[in-house]
């Protein structure tokens, strides 16, 4: 299904009156390009908040989404950690799934057939512990027929180091061209928020080849139960996320899209179309929503419409006038 | 599998039937497919406290779209819930979860335990078992703090049902299992929900005794719909959704096996 | 004003009566020293938001307090920024206020003599934007009756570069040492959250001999009007604090107190006495309320007695044994 | 100075009383000592919304106890000020700020200048300075969108009302500026409060015409106590507290002699 504002066709003779031609004829393009692949909008699912796709494909249809962000995918079935995984803050929620996840040869055989049915795109987050881990996942993907790699090098559960390729440029330099190397498909390289200057990583990933950037990923926090003076989470720390991440999230975004040329996918808090479209106009060039899925099952799509709305509202043709607007 | 919705629902009644134990029937159609393990979830209001609150299903009336919660103030979610008013909108997700699986009854003779804040769902199931008529016996034990028997009545409807409280203060001192055997009562499948050393028990015994036992799980969720993995518990063989040693609570859940997970 | 229940002489002869018992005849400790300094109990104003404690004196009993921390003093007046300063977010606040500040000779002569009048420590936040600016206001309250610097190496809204000596652990081990020359009061170095590793920059400041730290400043931040196509701040990023950012605070407080021997003053979105404790235990020898004065002027005074609750609801005797007690 | 407080207060009631403007009488004993052009702030319950919202005192009935503020809905903190029905608890801070200085209109031709959600202090303002007597002449000029002239008839009990609205439906077309020349009146002292552009140009009069303007501004507020130093606006001179060209709106204003401040 493509959208339904932009690709119609016929123009009726009610042309003349002011408020239906400003409703119904109004003719706007929601589509946003990243490294030659076509979005028909610009909202995606931000990775681990929504599955596989299928639990929440009983909410939302697919078919409005710009594309479907897997959860992080690794060579082999990976455990995560202990629970609680789950902490709420104010505004927010730490997690430490630890990235849990089949691995990927169950990914190709269950998920990917499941995503493929839907007229959306398909970006698969690509997690591992080795450089070899992450390079194994993005080989078996590359005739796959998903559109786009993320590859998160930002994952704070994780104890085996998967967040210092994210946290150090030049690790994440190495990481980036040695999986461009291997990558069928265009690479989008999701970022830490935990660094000091996200300019530097945005910039030495960009130097590697990333085809896009996305973040930011979830900022390490820390909850303590002072009743039972226990840490709530297993994992001691967790990664924040949620509306209270917001401000620093676009700020990030805002930063690391006027260091670099490549295009950035922003997320962080993200619950309606306002928060989406202050990420477009912070320089964003696609958003996704993560933990506000869980608040509201239905986020994703009624962003997608809130969206289209704010276009007829302020008269606004074609989306990419928005990205990066507020300068 | 049924679709879930999240769905406007509304507050029928709230009565506070014994310490920081609230009692809330509400309006919704979801109590048409609702079963007796499942649980829903309930979207706090407060801004400051984005997640839903799992609750189980206490008792669906169907015909007459209520459904009911009995639930223990345990922190600002419960008590905004406590604070609800006849008439109040609330925001809730339901049907979740598998349900306790009525077909293993049949033909035996089934004990329901059910501890504190996990007798509420033995309600509803054992109107289930009763109406289905197929278990050879049903009893229910309920384990108590204190001699505040909330539910006790309303059980009695579809069952004998016996208490254990901490205190003494009523039926046998002690817990579930000490009433079991005060009142030598052998079943042949439990099904139970409760405090995590209360399943822990149930487990051991059933495995030792050989028995089937159900158990229903808790854990905190983000999601409840089964895409954060936030809500596992460990399972003794590779779970089939997971291919880890992970089942998901939420959907997978709440009600499993004893013997396939590992408390 | 001394702590009521500590100092408590009389033992009446109800004593048997176990709930009398329990609430009166409590004795309980709540002072924590830092640096040889002794507070009557570990709650401080955070630097910024309780002005010069004149402007909160009319809600709060000041003698009640551990500790009046003040607005960032610099050698000279500070203009601050341009306004829009201040924009909401949600669960949190941004500010850009810039460091606005009447100067040191000021503070000396109108400040801290009001401040003088209270039973309570005094500690000055110092500011500057060279290592000379610091070094001047530091040597001018040598003398002065103020019971320890707080320096500000961390402010997000100051252009000149204040902030790189809170993001680069040579820098902050240089200033540290050159303020250690000079200061005859004990040294606070209060540090950055906008850090890829807290511990790196705790443990730089404790070797260039800092008698204590204090974290966590505000979060860089940013929020755009999507209906005006504007930033809401005229400087455009704000320093994010309030509840939202509880978390991250709590983590960083966790990992600097036991990546360092010294003491660490914990702060970052405290609202009552529960988040009070939740620093405590996760590291913190005293604690900062910040934002939320605006959003309840008696916060600081509640959440004194808060905790002393919390003592006699739980028969906590010493303070002390609440601090870093969940590992 | 007088001490502050935060208080709880009473909604007594509420009335939309033009579009997007809702008219709220509220009880509390801040009435007693509310000065016209001082501001309460209403804490928000939302919990995402956490800082006070800053609202000028429209009337203040200090035997009743009654404040009245009137406002328009601008964002989420006045929308959920116009949700609140008769008696609903809230929580509010005052009185903040300076207020106009009456004494300045002993003896003058004095203008109260009203733009949008600047009119309601003007209403406390005529009030004030009628009771006091000592003005040789009182006349008010709003500045309203369209024909809806909410709190002309209020006045009107004051001083004689002009209107001026920008849609030209009702008194003078165009702004408060336009009316009173339009009118050709001619103040020796103008009392305002309304949007910067409109208090642009009456500094900008009141300097060429060589007469006294007080002014009243907005600028985001925190604290609304003088503690945070985010709502500041510049000064001609260095200020007396900060020693720099920054004055704060809640403690030092929010009237300004417009000499001194740069706007
Ligand atoms: C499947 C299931 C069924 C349940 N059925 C009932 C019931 O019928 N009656 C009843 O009283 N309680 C039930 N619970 C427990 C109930 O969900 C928690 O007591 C409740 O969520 C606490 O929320 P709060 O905001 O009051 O506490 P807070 O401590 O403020 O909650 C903070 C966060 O932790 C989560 N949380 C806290 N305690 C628990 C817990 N024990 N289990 C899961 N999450 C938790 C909350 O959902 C929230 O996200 C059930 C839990 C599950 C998982
Ligand atoms: C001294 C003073 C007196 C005022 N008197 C009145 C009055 O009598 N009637 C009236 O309708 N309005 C008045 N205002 C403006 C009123 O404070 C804002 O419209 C209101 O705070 C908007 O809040 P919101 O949550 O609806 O909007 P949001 O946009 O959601 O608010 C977000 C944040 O920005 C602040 N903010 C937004 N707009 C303004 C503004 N124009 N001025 C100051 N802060 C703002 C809010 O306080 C809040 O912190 C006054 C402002 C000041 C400073
Ligand atoms: C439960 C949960 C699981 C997540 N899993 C992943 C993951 O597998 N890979 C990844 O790159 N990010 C993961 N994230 C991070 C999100 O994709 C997103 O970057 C972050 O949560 C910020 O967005 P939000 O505030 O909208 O949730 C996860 C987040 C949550 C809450
Ligand atoms: C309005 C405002 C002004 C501040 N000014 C200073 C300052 O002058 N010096 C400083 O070290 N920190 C300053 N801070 C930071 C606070 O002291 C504190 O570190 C931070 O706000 C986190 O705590 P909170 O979330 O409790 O506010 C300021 C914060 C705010 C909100
Ligand atoms: S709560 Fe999200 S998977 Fe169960
Ligand atoms: S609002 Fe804080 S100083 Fe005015």
């Amino acid at each position: 299904m493509k959208n339904k504002f932009f690709t119609r066709k016929f123009v009726p003779a009610a042309q003349s009156l002011q408020a239906m031609r400003k409703v119904w004829l109004f003719r706007m393009n929601t589509k946003v390009t990243i490294a030659g692949v076509e979005f028909k909008n610009p909202v995606m699912t931000a990775s681990g908040t929504f599955g596989s796709g299928m639990e929440y494909a009983q909410f939302v249809d697919l078919n409005r989404l710009g594309a479907v962000v897997t959860k992080g995918v690794a060579n082999v079935p990976w455990e995560g950690n202990p629970t609680p995984r789950i902490a709420e803050t104010y505004g927010g929620m730490l997690n430490a799934i630890g990235l849990q996840n089949p691995g990927v040869e169950v990914f190709l055989q269950r998920d990917l057939p499941f995503l493929k049915k839907y007229d959306t795109k398909v970006i698969v987050n690509v997690c591992g512990k080795t450089v070899e881990d992450y390079l194994e996942v993005v080989e078996r993907l590359g005739d796959s027929g998903v559109d786009m790699l993320e590859i998160n090098v930002s994952c704070p559960n994780v104890k085996e180091g998967a967040i210092a390729f994210g946290q150090k440029a030049d690790c994440l330099y190495d990481i980036t061209s040695q999986i461009k190397k291997k990558a069928k498909q265009p690479v989008i390289m999701k970022l830490s928020p935990n660094v000091t200057d996200i300019t530097e990583m945005a910039k030495a990933a960009e130097a590697a080849g990333a085809d896009a950037l996305s973040m930011i990923n979830t900022i390490t926090g820390m909850k303590i139960d002072i009743h039972k003076r226990a840490f709530v989470l297993a994992n001691k720390t967790g990664g924040l996320s949620g509306p209270a991440i917001k401000p620093v999230a676009v700020r990030m975004v805002y930063q690391a899209s006027h260091a670099v040329k490549i295009p950035v996918i922003g997320m962080g808090g993200i619950s309606d179309a306002e928060d989406a479209i202050e990420f477009l106009m912070a320089g964003a060039t696609a958003v996704a929503v993560g933990a506000m899925n869980f608040v509201n099952p239905y986020a994703t799509e009624e962003t997608v419409k809130g969206i289209e709305e704010y276009m007829r509202k302020y008269g606004i043709e074609d989306i990419n006038s928005l990205i990066g607007c507020v300068e | 599998m049924e679709q879930m919705k999240k769905v406007k629902a509304k507050v029928l009644s709230q009565t506070k039937i014994a310490d920081d134990i609230y009692d809330m029937w509400i309006e919704s159609d979801l109590a048409a497919s609702a079963k007796a393990g499942q649980f829903i979830c309930v979207y706090p209001h407060r801004e400051s406290t984005l997640l839903p609150r799992p609750i189980s299903i206490c008792d669906a009336d169907g015909e007459g779209n209520r459904l009911r919660i009995v639930y223990r103030v345990a922190g600002k979610g419960t008590e905004e819930l406590s604070l609800y008013h006849t008439g109040r909108n609330i925001k809730i997700l339901g049907n979740l979860g598998n349900g306790f699986p009525l077909s293993k009854a049949a033909g035996k003779r089934v004990v329901l335990m059910g501890g504190g804040i996990g007798i509420p769902p033995m309600l509803q199931l054992a109107k289930e078992l009763k109406r289905e008529g197929k278990a050879e016996e049903i009893t229910v034990i309920s384990g108590y703090r204190n001699g505040q028997l909330f539910l006790k009545e309303d059980m009695e409807k579809y069952a004998p049902v016996h208490a254990a409280t901490e205190d003494g203060s009523a039926g046998t001192k002690g817990n579930v299992l000490d009433a079991m055997s005060a009142l030598s009562i052998r079943p042949q499948v439990i099904m139970a929900c409760g405090p995590m050393p209360m399943l822990r028990a149930i487990k051991k015994y059933a495995e030792a005794e050989g028995i089937e036992a159900y158990i229903s799980l808790e854990e905190r969720m983000a999601c409840g719909v089964g895409a954060c993995l936030g809500c596992v518990c460990k399972t003794k063989e590779k779970d089939e959704h997971s291919h880890v040693n992970n089942a998901r609570i939420c959907t997978d859940g709440p009600v499993f096996d004893a013997r396939d997970v590992e408390i």
